[in-house]
C-alpha cells in the first residue's frame, strides 16, 4: 500500500497519510451515507444496529478467510461447514435442549479438526485449496444433509438462538461476539509472531521454509481459524434463522469477496484485520443498498463476480 | 507477454547495411557484434564489445559469472535487446525483437535448462512450433522421417517417436541440438553445455559439434572448463566486467594465460586482508563422509573465525551442499558434528537454526526474502520463529535489533519499508541479519554476491571479514572464482558431487579453475 | 551409449503402444466387473444387464461433454470453473428462445453455442491480458453469469420442442442418440488434439509455456482459443440438458456440480493438472467411472448424501494422486 | 489502462445481461392456469366426499373409478418407489407415515426407492433404471418437477402401471394421480382470506417454495387472479423460499427494508411459516396477516399471538393412499383415476385447536392421517 508519492515536499506528511490510508474505509462511508440518504431510518440507533447484527456472520466468516488468504490459498469449505454445523447443533439439542454450551464446545472441537484437515490435505497432499476446499464443500454438505436425513430436522432451542437473535441493553449479543472474535484475530494476525510468519508464507513459502519456518504447521493454523469462524458464524446464523439447510449456501464467495474489499491480496502475503472487519460491514452494507434501490437478490452474486476479478486484476496490474 | 508472429526481422534498416560497404567484408564471417552495451540498472553489463563468428569454427566464450558472457548470448540470440551497437547478419544489417527473430535468420540457441516437452515424442519437440502438416492435418510421418533425417545428419540414432522422458539427459540434449538447427541454422550458441553432463556423454556431445562444424555451422562456445575449450574450440573469446578483453585462436594461447585473461585484476581493490586464524583455532563444525542422492563422501571442516571457500563450477553439486549444511534437503548418511555437541541435528533448517547456523541462500529473491515485506519483518523472521509463535519479538524497542542493522549498514529508520524498493547490496544485507539477529555462530553463504553490482560486493566482503574477526565461523561456496580465492582462509574445490581438492589461502587460480573444470580427467 | 540410446528407443516405441492406452481404463473395467457379483448380489433394481450400462452412459453424457472442454483448458495448464453456470445460461437461452417452436432450433443452437464460446474467450481473455489467475477469472465470470441469469428467470424459462427432445430421448438402430452425441464429441476432440497443429501447440503451452513461446508459439492466443471450446462445449452440454430436462432453468447447472466433477473426471482420466499431459479418451473413461458409481451407488442403495460425501472425498484424492509428488509449494 | 481493458469486456457483458435481465423480467408464464379445472376444484371444496368416514385417506372427492384388472397379479408384489427427494419437512413427515403404512401391506414383499436429491436430471436416470431393471410390478413416482419428468414417466408407462402422487406431471398416462383437491383451491382459500381481511387494502408479499412444480404453480396463479381482482391489494413481491427457513427469512427482512411496511404475507407451503414471522418479530413490527399450512410450529405460533390467519393444507397422508392405491391396483380393484381427489381439510381460527398438537415437534404436519397407527406419536418424533 506505502508508495512513496512524488509530490512537493510540503505536502508529502499529508499525501502519504491519505495514501496510506485503506481504500476500504472511504467505501464504506460512502455506502453508508447512501443508505440513510436512500432511506433515513438507517440514521436510528436500533436499524444501524440491525444492519450490523446482520453483517456480524459475515464479518466473522471474513475474518476468518482473510488468514488463509492471507496465507496465500482460499477456504471455500466455510459455507457447507456453516450448514452442517447448524443441522448437527439442532439434532444434538433436539434431544437434549439443555446441553447448549456443551454442544457449542463439540462444534469448535468440530472447526478445529475441519479446518486442520483442510490444511493438511493442502500442504501434505499438495492439493490447491480451492480445489481441495471445494471438495471439503461438497463432503460437509453431504454429511450435513446425511445427518438431517436430507431436511431440516430437530430444533434448536432459544437459549442457543439467543447468540444470533437477542440483545442486552438493546446491544446485539452477536455484535458482542464480532468484537470480542475480532479483537483476538487482530492481535493474532498482527501482534504474534505467528502473525508475522503467516505473512511471510504467504509472500514467499520457500523462502519461509528456508528461514526455519514450518510452513505447514502455519498453514494448518490459517485453516483451522477459518474454520473455527465457520463454526462462530454458524452459531450466530442458526441462532438467526433456526434450522435450515441453506443457512451456509454462498457465503464462501462472500466471505472472500469482503476480504478482497477490505484489501486483502488474494494470492497471498497481504491484508489487515480492521480493514477487512470494514470490508465485511461494507459488503453487507452495499447488499442492503442494492436491496432499498429495489436490485433483485441474485445481483448480488454479479457484483461480488466483479469485485474479486477486478481486485485480482488490480493488483496483477500494479507489479 | 509479445507473441511470436508480432516482431518481425526489421528490413528497412536490413536495406541499409547492404548499401554500406564497410559491413561487407564477408570472410566467412556470418554474425558480426559491434560495439554492443546493454546497461541493467546501476550495473554496465555490456561496454562496446565487439564479438564475431565464421563458418565452420567453433568459437568459446569464457569469462567468470556475471563478466557478460549471457548478456551477449541474449543480444545474439534476440532474448535482449541492446542499448546501443548494432547486430549484422551475413552482412545484412537486423535488429532482434523476438528470438523467432533471430531463429529466422538461423540463429538457434541451447540454453542450460532444456527448453522440451518431456511427454511428447523426439519429433514432437523437433517441430515444436513448426509443426509440418498435410491438407490440414499434422503430419506425423513427415516429421518422424524428416527428423530421422536431422538426427542421423548428426549421427544420432534416436528413435524420433519415443516420448523425450525415456531419453538419458545427453540424449535430450541432443534432440535439443537437433531441434535448434533443423532449420537450416547458420549460427549455433551452446550454453554450457557440459555442465549437466558426465564425462562420456560430454564426449558425444563434442562429437555431435565436431559433426556439425564440418557441415559449416558457426558455433559459439561457452564453457568454464579448460579442457573443452582447448580441446574443442578454434577461437577463444573472453569477457570480463562487460568487455572483450582477449579475442585469440586457442592455437596461440596457453590455459595459464587464458586464464589470467579471465581473471587479471587487482584483487587487493576489493577484498580485505586475510584472517588471522591458527591452525590449532577450535573446529566448528566438521562433516564425515556427508552423502545425499547428489553428494557422496562430502568431509570438510571450519574452524573458529575462519571463512573456508567452497568452489564448483554449475553441477559440482556446490548448490547441494550448501543445502545439505542447511538441512533442506539434509545429509542422509555421514556425520556432521560441531563443537561442544556431537552429532549435529540437519535434518530441517529449524533444527540447524537452533544449532547457532545462518543460511543465505543462492536465490535471493526465491529463496532469500518475502519482497513484498518490510525490512524488519523479513530480518526478524528466523528469530521470531525461534522465539515461538504466540509471543510477540518486537523489532522497534530492543536495541540489540536496531544495533545489527547498522552493523550491517541499514538505515534502521527505514526498517518499515519494503525489501523489494532496496539495492541488490542492502538486500543481501536483510538476508545476512537474519542470522546476526538469531546469533548464529557458523553462516553458510551461497553466491552471497551474486547479481550485486561491485561497490555493493566490496561492502559486503568487508562485511563478511569483520564477522569473521569477531569469531563467526564462515563457509563461502560460490561460484566466482575470484571472490573464492579473495575471501577464504582455506578452499574447497568440488566435482562430480564431492570435494576433491584442498588448497591453502591465496592459492593459484588457474590451478583451483583447472582442478575444477577436471582438465587432467577429460584429457586422452 | 548410442547403441543404448538405439536399444531403448526400440523398447520405448514398445512401450508406448500400452502407455496410449490411460491406465485408468483397467480402473474402470475392474470396476464394471466387480460391479457385476455386487449387482447380481445386493442390485436393488434387479441385475447387471446391457441395459443397465447403457444407463450408466446415458446420465454420463452431460458431464462427459463439459469434462471434454475442461480437458482442453487444463492442457493448457488452465482451469474452468464457470462451466456449471455456463451450462445453466445456455440450458435457459435455449428454452426461452425456443419457446416450444421447432423452428425456432436452427436460431437457438447456433445463438447459444456462439454465447458459450464468447464466454469462454473472455475467461481466456481476462487470464492472458489480464493476468488474472484463472481460478479467480473463472469463478468471478460464473458469480456474474449466475447473477444475472437468475434475476431474469426465477423459473423454468419457456420450453423445447417435442423434435428438440429427440436428442436426448430418441434412438437410431435401438441406439438412444445421445450416444452418437457423445461419440461425436469424443472423437472429434481427439482429432484436433491429435492431428492439428493447435492441438499440438495445445501440449506445448501446457507442457512448458517458455520453451513454446521461444519456439514461436502465440501462447496466449492458444490459452484463449482452449477457453473458448471449454466455453463452446460447456454450452453444447447445456443444450442437451435442456433437451433431456424439456426446459432450461438457472439452477441446473450448479446442481450437477459440472464444475467440480468435470474436473475430478479430467485429472482422474489422467490429464495432469499443470497441463501437457493427458487426452480426451482419459477424461470419457474418468466420467464413465463417475456414472457407474452412481449406478452402482443407486443400485445398492447407498444413501444419497453420503455419495455426496464420498464424492467430494474422490475429487480431493483424484487431484492428490497426482500432485503429492510435486516438490513446489502450493496454496 | 489495462484495467479498462479488462473491465469494459466485462461492463459489456454485464450491460447486455442486465438490459437483457430488464426485458425478460416481464415475461411470467401463466401456462399453469386452466378455468375449468379452477372452478371444478372451487367446487369440490365444498362436496362431500365418498369412502369411510374419518378415514380421509380412503376418501374421493369424485366418482370416476378406473378398472385396473389389467394389472392384476399374484403376490408378493414388489413396489418401486422414485422419490423426488427428502428435502422439505413434509417430505420427511410423508415419508414416515408412508413407512408406517407399508408394514400393514404383508403382500408388498419389497420396497425399493431412490432418492434423487431434488435433481430432474437424477430422477430421470432413476426412473429409467427402476425400469429397466424389470422387478417393478408398480411404480410410485413424486415427480421433481412437472415438465422435466413427463417424458420419463410417459416411458414409464409403456412398461407397468404407474402412480403419481405429491406433485403431478404433464399426462394422464399414470393409472392414478393421487392428489388433494388442488393447488388452485389451496391459492384461492389463502389468497381470498387475505384480501377479505384488507379492507383498505395494503402491500402482500408471497412467499414460494419452488418453481415448476404444477402443484404449487396452481396455488400461485389461482392467487395471482384474485389479488389482481382487488385493485386496493399491492403485490410487493413473490419469491422463492425452497422451503428454508433461512431463505425465507431474510427475503422478509429484505423487504421490510425496502417497502417499511407489509400488511399480509401470502404462503403456497407452511414449512417457513414461523420463520417469516421470526423476520417482524426481530424487527419489533406487528405480525401482519398470515397465511399458513397445518405445520405446528405455524399453528402454536397462530395460537400464541392470537394472528389473522388461515391455513389450507396438503395432507400428508396421501402418502398413505399411494401405497394402498398400489395394492388396489396389483389386486385388480378399481381406484379413482386418471386422477384421485382426496379431502383437503382447511385450518381456520374455529377449529385450530384441533389440529394444535402439543406433543409433536416443530415441524410435524396435523394432517399425516397417522394418529391411529403403529409407533404414533414416537416415530414422528413426539411424546406421548
Amino acid at each position: 500500500m506505502s508508495k512513496q508519492p512524488q509530490t512537493s515536499s510540503l505536502l508529502t506528511p499529508v499525501w502519504s497519510r491519505l495514501s496510506r490510508m485503506e481504500p476500504i474505509y472511504i467505501i464504506l462511508a460512502a455506502i453508508v451515507l447512501a443508505i440513510v440518504l436512500s432511506n433515513p431510518i438507517y440514521a436510528d440507533y436500533g436499524p444501524m444496529m440491525q444492519l450490523l447484527r446482520r453483517a456480524s456472520p459475515l464479518i466473522v466468516l471474513a475474518v476468518g478467510q482473510l488468514f488463509v488468504i492471507v496465507s496465500g490459498g482460499f477456504d471455500l469449505s466455510v459455507g457447507s461447514l456453516i450448514t452442517f454445523i447448524v443441522l448437527l447443533s439442532a439434532l444434538v439439542l433436539n434431544t437434549h435442549p439443555e446441553q447448549v454450551y456443551a454442544c457449542i464446545a463439540l462444534c469448535l472441537a468440530i472447526g478445529i479438526a475441519a479446518g486442520s484437515l483442510n490444511g493438511l490435505v493442502v500442504s501434505l497432499l499438495k492439493v490447491p485449496s480451492i480445489i481441495a476446499t471445494l471438495g471439503m464443500l461438497l463432503a460437509y454438505r453431504g454429511a450435513g444433509l446425511y445427518l438431517s436425513g436430507g431436511s431440516a430436522r430437530g430444533n434448536l432451542p432459544d437459549t442457543f438462538r439467543a447468540f444470533g437473535r437477542e440483545t442486552v441493553y438493546g446491544f446485539p449479543i452477536a455484535l458482542i461476539v464480532v468484537i470480542v472474535f475480532g479483537v483476538f484475530a487482530a492481535w493474532i494476525l498482527h501482534g504474534t509472531n505467528y502473525g508475522r510468519q503467516l505473512f511471510a508464507v504467504g509472500t514467499n513459502p520457500r523462502a519461509a521454509r528456508l528461514s526455519g519456518v514450518n510452513v505447514t504447521m502455519v498453514r494448518v493454523v490459517a485453516f483451522m481459524f477459518s474454520a473455527v469462524s465457520a463454526v462462530v458464524a454458524a452459531i450466530l446464523l442458526g441462532g438467526f434463522s433456526g434450522v435450515s439447510t441453506a443457512v451456509g449456501n454462498g457465503y464462501e464467495l462472500q466471505a472472500i469477496s469482503a476480504a478482497v474489499l477490505g484489501g486483502a491480496v488474494l494470492l497471498g502475503g497481504r491484508g489487515s484485520v480492521p480493514a477487512v472487519i470494514a470490508g465485511a460491514i461494507a459488503l453487507h452494507a452495499l447488499f442492503t443498498l442494492l436491496n432499498i434501490w429495489g436490485f433483485p437478490k441474485p445481483m448480488r452474486d454479479a457484483v461480488q463476480g466483479i469485485i474479486i476479478i477486478s481486485a485480482v486484476a488490480y493488483s496483477a496490474w500494479r507489479r | 507477454m509479445a507473441g511470436g508472429g508480432e516482431a518481425e526481422v526489421n528490413q528497412t534498416s536490413g536495406l541499409n547495411g547492404s548499401d554500406n560497404p564497410a559491413e561487407c567484408n564477408a570472410g566467412g564471417t556470418i554474425v558480426q557484434l559491434n560495439k554492443i552495451s546493454k546497461r541493467y540498472g546501476p550495473v554496465m553489463a555490456l561496454e562496446n564489445v565487439d564479438f564475431s563468428c565464421r563458418k565452420g569454427e567453433v568459437h568459446a566464450l569464457v569469462g567468470e559469472n556475471g563478466a557478460g558472457k549471457s548478456t551477449l548470448v541474449k543480444v545474439l540470440v534476440g532474448a535482449v535487446m541492446a542499448d546501443a551497437g548494432e547486430c549484422t547478419v551475413n552482412s545484412r544489417k537486423v535488429v532482434f525483437r523476438h528470438p523467432a527473430d533471430a531463429q529466422k535468420m538461423g540463429i538457434a540457441i541451447v540454453h542450460q535448462e532444456l527448453n522440451l516437452l518431456p511427454d511428447r515424442t523426439v519429433a514432437e519437440n523437433i517441430f515444436m512450433g513448426r509443426e509440418l502438416t498435410r491438407n490440414g492435418m499434422l503430419d506425423r510421418r513427415g516429421m518422424s522421417n524428416k527428423s530421422k533425417a536431422v538426427l542421423e545428419r548428426l549421427n544420432l540414432t534416436i528413435d524420433p517417436d519415443t516420448s523425450l522422458r525415456d531419453l538419458s539427459v545427453a540424449g535430450q540434449q541432443m534432440v535439443e541440438i537437433a531441434k535448434a538447427i533443423a532449420f537450416d541454422a547458420q549460427v549455433l550458441v551452446l550454453d554450457e553445455p557440459t555442465a549437466t553432463l558426465a564425462a562420456d556423454d560430454s564426449q558425444t556431445l563434442f562429437d555431435l559439434v565436431r559433426t556439425l562444424r564440418e557441415r559449416g555451422l558457426a558455433i559459439v562456445y561457452i564453457s568454464h572448463r579448460m579442457s573443452e575449450i582447448f580441446d574443442l574450440c578454434d577461437h577463444v573469446t573472453v569477457l570480463k566486467d562487460g568487455a572483450s578483453v582477449l579475442s585469440k585462436a586457442t592455437s596461440e594461447i596457453s590455459p595459464e594465460q587464458l586464464v589470467k585473461a579471465m581473471i587479471g585484476r587487482d584483487l587487493e581493490k576489493y577484498y580485505p586482508p586475510y584472517g588471522q586464524v591458527s591452525d590449532d583455532a577450535p573446529v566448528v563444525l566438521r562433516v564425515a563422509n556427508g552423502a545425499n542422492n547428489v553428494l557422496h563422501g562430502i568431509n570438510m571442516h571450519l574452524r573458529k573465525g575462519e571463512i573456508a571457500g567452497v568452489f564448483g563450477l554449475k553441477g559440482s553439486g556446490r548448490s547441494e551442499l550448501a543445502y545439505a549444511l542447511w538441512g533442506s534437503p539434509g545429509f542422509t548418511s555421514g556425520t556432521v558434528e560441531t563443537v561442544g555437541k556431537l552429532a549435529l541435528d540437519l535434518c530441517t533448517p529449524r533444527s540447524a537454526m537452533a544449532d547457532a547456523v545462518g543460511f543465505v541462500p543462492e536465490s535471493r529473491k526465491d529463496e532469500g526474502l518475502a519482497l513484498s515485506l518490510s525490512i524488519a519483518d523479513n530480518a526478524m523472521l528466523p528469530r521470531r520463529t525461534l522465539d515461538g509463535a504466540m509471543r510477540h519479538t518486537s523489532d522497534a524497542n530492543s536495541q540489540d535489533v536496531l544495533s545489527v542493522f547498522k552493523s550491517v549498514g541499514l538505515d534502521p529508520a527505514d526498517r518499515n519499508g519494503e525489501v523489494a524498493n532496496l539495492s541488490g547490496g542492502n538486500q543481501q544485507k536483510v538476508v545476512l541479519s537474519k542470522w546476526l539477529l538469531t546469533g548464529a555462530e557458523i553462516l553458510v553463504l551461497a553466491e552471497p554476491t551474486r547479481g550485486v553490482d561491485v561497490s555493493a560486493k566490496a561492502a559486503i566482503y568487508t562485511l563478511l571479514r569483520q564477522l569473521a574477526d569477531k569469531g563467526k565461523s564462515i563457509i563461502l561456496l560460490s561460484s566466482e572464482l575470484p571472490e573464492i580465492v579473495g575471501m577464504s582462509d582455506r578452499i574447497y574445490v568440488m566435482r562430480g558431487g564431492t570435494i576433491t581438492k584442498e588448497f591453502a589461502r591465496g592459492a593459484d587460480e588457474a590451478a583451483i579453475l583447472m582442478e575444477a573444470g577436471g582438465s587432467t580427467s577429460a584429457k586422452g | 551409449m548410442q547403441k543404448v540410446e538405439h536399444g531403448t528407443a526400440m523398447m520405448m516405441s514398445l512401450r508406448k503402444q500400452w502407455r496410449d492406452i490411460p491406465p485408468v481404463l483397467w480402473v474402470l473395467l475392474v470396476m464394471a466387473i466387480a460391479s457385476y457379483p455386487l449387482t447380481e448380489a445386493f442390485g436393488r433394481t434387479g441385475g447387471f444387464s446391457l441395459q443397465f450400462l447403457a444407463n450408466v452412459v446415458e446420465r454420463s453424457v452431460t458431464l462427459a461433454i463439459v469434462a471434454v472442454g475442461q480437458t482442453f483448458v487444463i492442457l493448457v495448464g488452465s482451469i474452468d470453473l464457470s462451466v456449471a453456470f455456463v451450462i445453466s445460461l445456455a440450458a435457459v437461452m435455449a428454452s426461452y428462445f425456443m419457446q416450444g417452436n421447432a423452428t425456432m432450433i436452427l436460431i437457438a443452437v447456433p445463438a447459444v453455442l456462439l454465447m458459450g464460446a464468447g464466454i469462454g474467450w473472455i475467461n481466456g481473455f481476462l487470464v492472458t491480458r489480464g493476468r488474472v489467475n484463472p481460478l479467480i477469472a473463472t469463478l468471478g465470470m460464473g458469480l456474474i453469469i449466475q447473477g444475472i441469469l437468475s434475476t431474469s428467470f426465477q423459473n423454468f424459462a419457456g420450453s423445447v420442442p417435442q423434435s428438440y427432445q429427440i436428442i436426448a430421448y430418441g434412438s437410431l438402430f435401438g441406439i438412444p442418440n445421445s450416444f452418437f452425441l457423445l461419440l461425436a464429441v469424443a472423437f472429434g476432440a481427439a482429432f484436433v488434439l491429435r492431428k492439428t497443429r493447435f492441438g499440438a501447440h495445445i501440449y506445448a503451452v501446457g507442457g512448458n509455456s517458455e520453451a513454446a513461446r521461444l519456439s514461436g508459439i502465440n501462447t496466449d492466443r492458444i490459452m484463449r482459443r482452449a477457453h473458448l471450446i471449454a466455453g463452446l462445449l460447456a454450452a453444447l452440454a447445456g443444450l442437451f440438458l435442456t433437451s433431456r430436462l424439456g426446459s432450461g432453468a438457472p439452477w441446473v447447472g450448479p446442481d450437477g456440480i459440472y464444475d467440480l466433477e468435470s474436473i475430478a473426471a479430467v485429472v482422474i482420466g489422467g490429464t495432469i493438472l499443470a497441463g501437457g499431459r493427458g487426452g480426451v479418451f482419459g477424461t470419457i473413461i474418468g466420467v464413465l467411472i463417475f456414472g457407474l458409481i452412481d449406478s452402482l451407488f443407486n443400485q445398492l442403495g447407498i444413501d444419497p448424501y453420503l455419495k455426496q460425501v464420498l464424492r467430494g472425498l474422490i475429487i480431493i484424492f483424484a487431484v492428490a494422486a497426482y500432485s503429492m509428488r510435486s516438490k513446489d509449494e502450493v496454496a | 489502462m489495462l484495467f479498462e481493458r479488462i473491465a469494459r469486456p466485462l461492463m459489456v457483458a454485464l450491460v447486455a445481461g442486465g438490459s437483457f435481465a430488464a426485458t425478460v423480467q416481464a415475461q411470467d408464464n401463466n401456462e399453469f392456469f386452466d378455468q375449468a379445472e379452477y372452478d371444478r376444484q372451487i367446487q369440490l371444496l365444498d362436496a362431500k366426499p365418498m369412502g369411510p368416514e374419518g378415514k380421509p385417506w380412503l376418501q374421493s372427492m369424485m366418482d370416476n373409478y378406473r378398472d385396473t384388472s389389467q394389472y392384476k397379479k399374484e403376490g408378493p408384489w414388489v413396489v418401486c418407489f422414485s422419490q423426488a427427494g427428502i428435502f422439505n419437512p413434509w417430505q420427511v413427515v410423508g415419508n414416515q407415515t408412508m413407512k408406517e403404512e407399508l408394514k400393514l401391506h404383508p403382500k408388498i414383499a419389497e420396497f425399493i426407492m431412490t432418492d434423487a436429491e431434488g435433481k430432474d436430471d437424477k430422477q430421470i436416470a432413476d426412473i429409467n433404471d427402476l425400469v429397466a431393471s424389470d422387478r417393478c410390478d408398480v411404480l410410485l413416482v413424486t415427480p421433481n418437477t412437472t415438465a422435466a419428468l413427463t417424458p420419463a414417466v410417459e416411458r414409464a408407462c409403456e412398461k407397468l402401471p404407474v402412480i403419481v402422487f405429491s406433485r403431478g406431471v404433464a399426462t394422464e398416462c399414470p393409472v392414478s394421480y393421487i392428489t388433494p383437491i388442488g393447488g388452485y383451491a389451496f391459492g384461492a382459500q389463502a389468497a381470498r382470506f387475505v384480501s377479505e381481511n384488507l379492507p383498505e387494502g395494503g402491500n402482500v408479499l408471497a412467499l414460494r417454495i419452488s418453481p415448476g412444480v404444477d402443484v404449487l404453480e396452481t396455488r400461485w396463479s389461482a392467487a395471482e387472479r384474485i389479488f389482481s381482482e382487488n385493485d386496493k391489494i399491492k403485490v410487493i413481491g413473490a419469491e422463492f423460499t425452497n422451503d428454508d427457513r433461512a431463505i425465507a427469512k431474510s427475503i422478509v427482512e429484505d423487504y421490510l427494508q425496502r417497502f417499511g411496511k407489509i400488511d399480509a404475507v401470502w404462503m403456497d407451503a407452511g414449512a417457513t411459516s414461523a420463520a417469516a414471522i421470526e423476520a417482524f418479530e426481530d424487527i419489533g413490527v406487528d405480525i401482519p396477516i398470515f397465511t399458513g399450512e397445518d405445520q405446528q410450529d405455524f399453528l402454536a405460533k397462530w395460537k400464541e399471538e392470537g394472528l389473522t390467519a388461515i391455513a389450507p393444507t396438503y395432507p400428508t397422508f396421501q402418502w398413505r393412499t399411494a401405497i394402498i392405491a398400489a395394492e388396489m391396483i396389483l389386486s385388480g380393484e378399481p381406484v379413482p383415476g386418471p386422477i384421485w381427489y382426496l379431502p383437503q381439510p382447511t385450518i381456520t381460527n374455529e377449529n385450530l385447536d384441533k389440529y394444535l398438537q402439543a406433543n409433536m415437534p416443530p415441524q410435524h404436519y396435523a394432517l399425516c392421517g397417522c394418529e391411529e397407527m403403529e409407533g404414533y406419536p414416537e416415530n414422528w418424533g413426539g411424546t406421548k
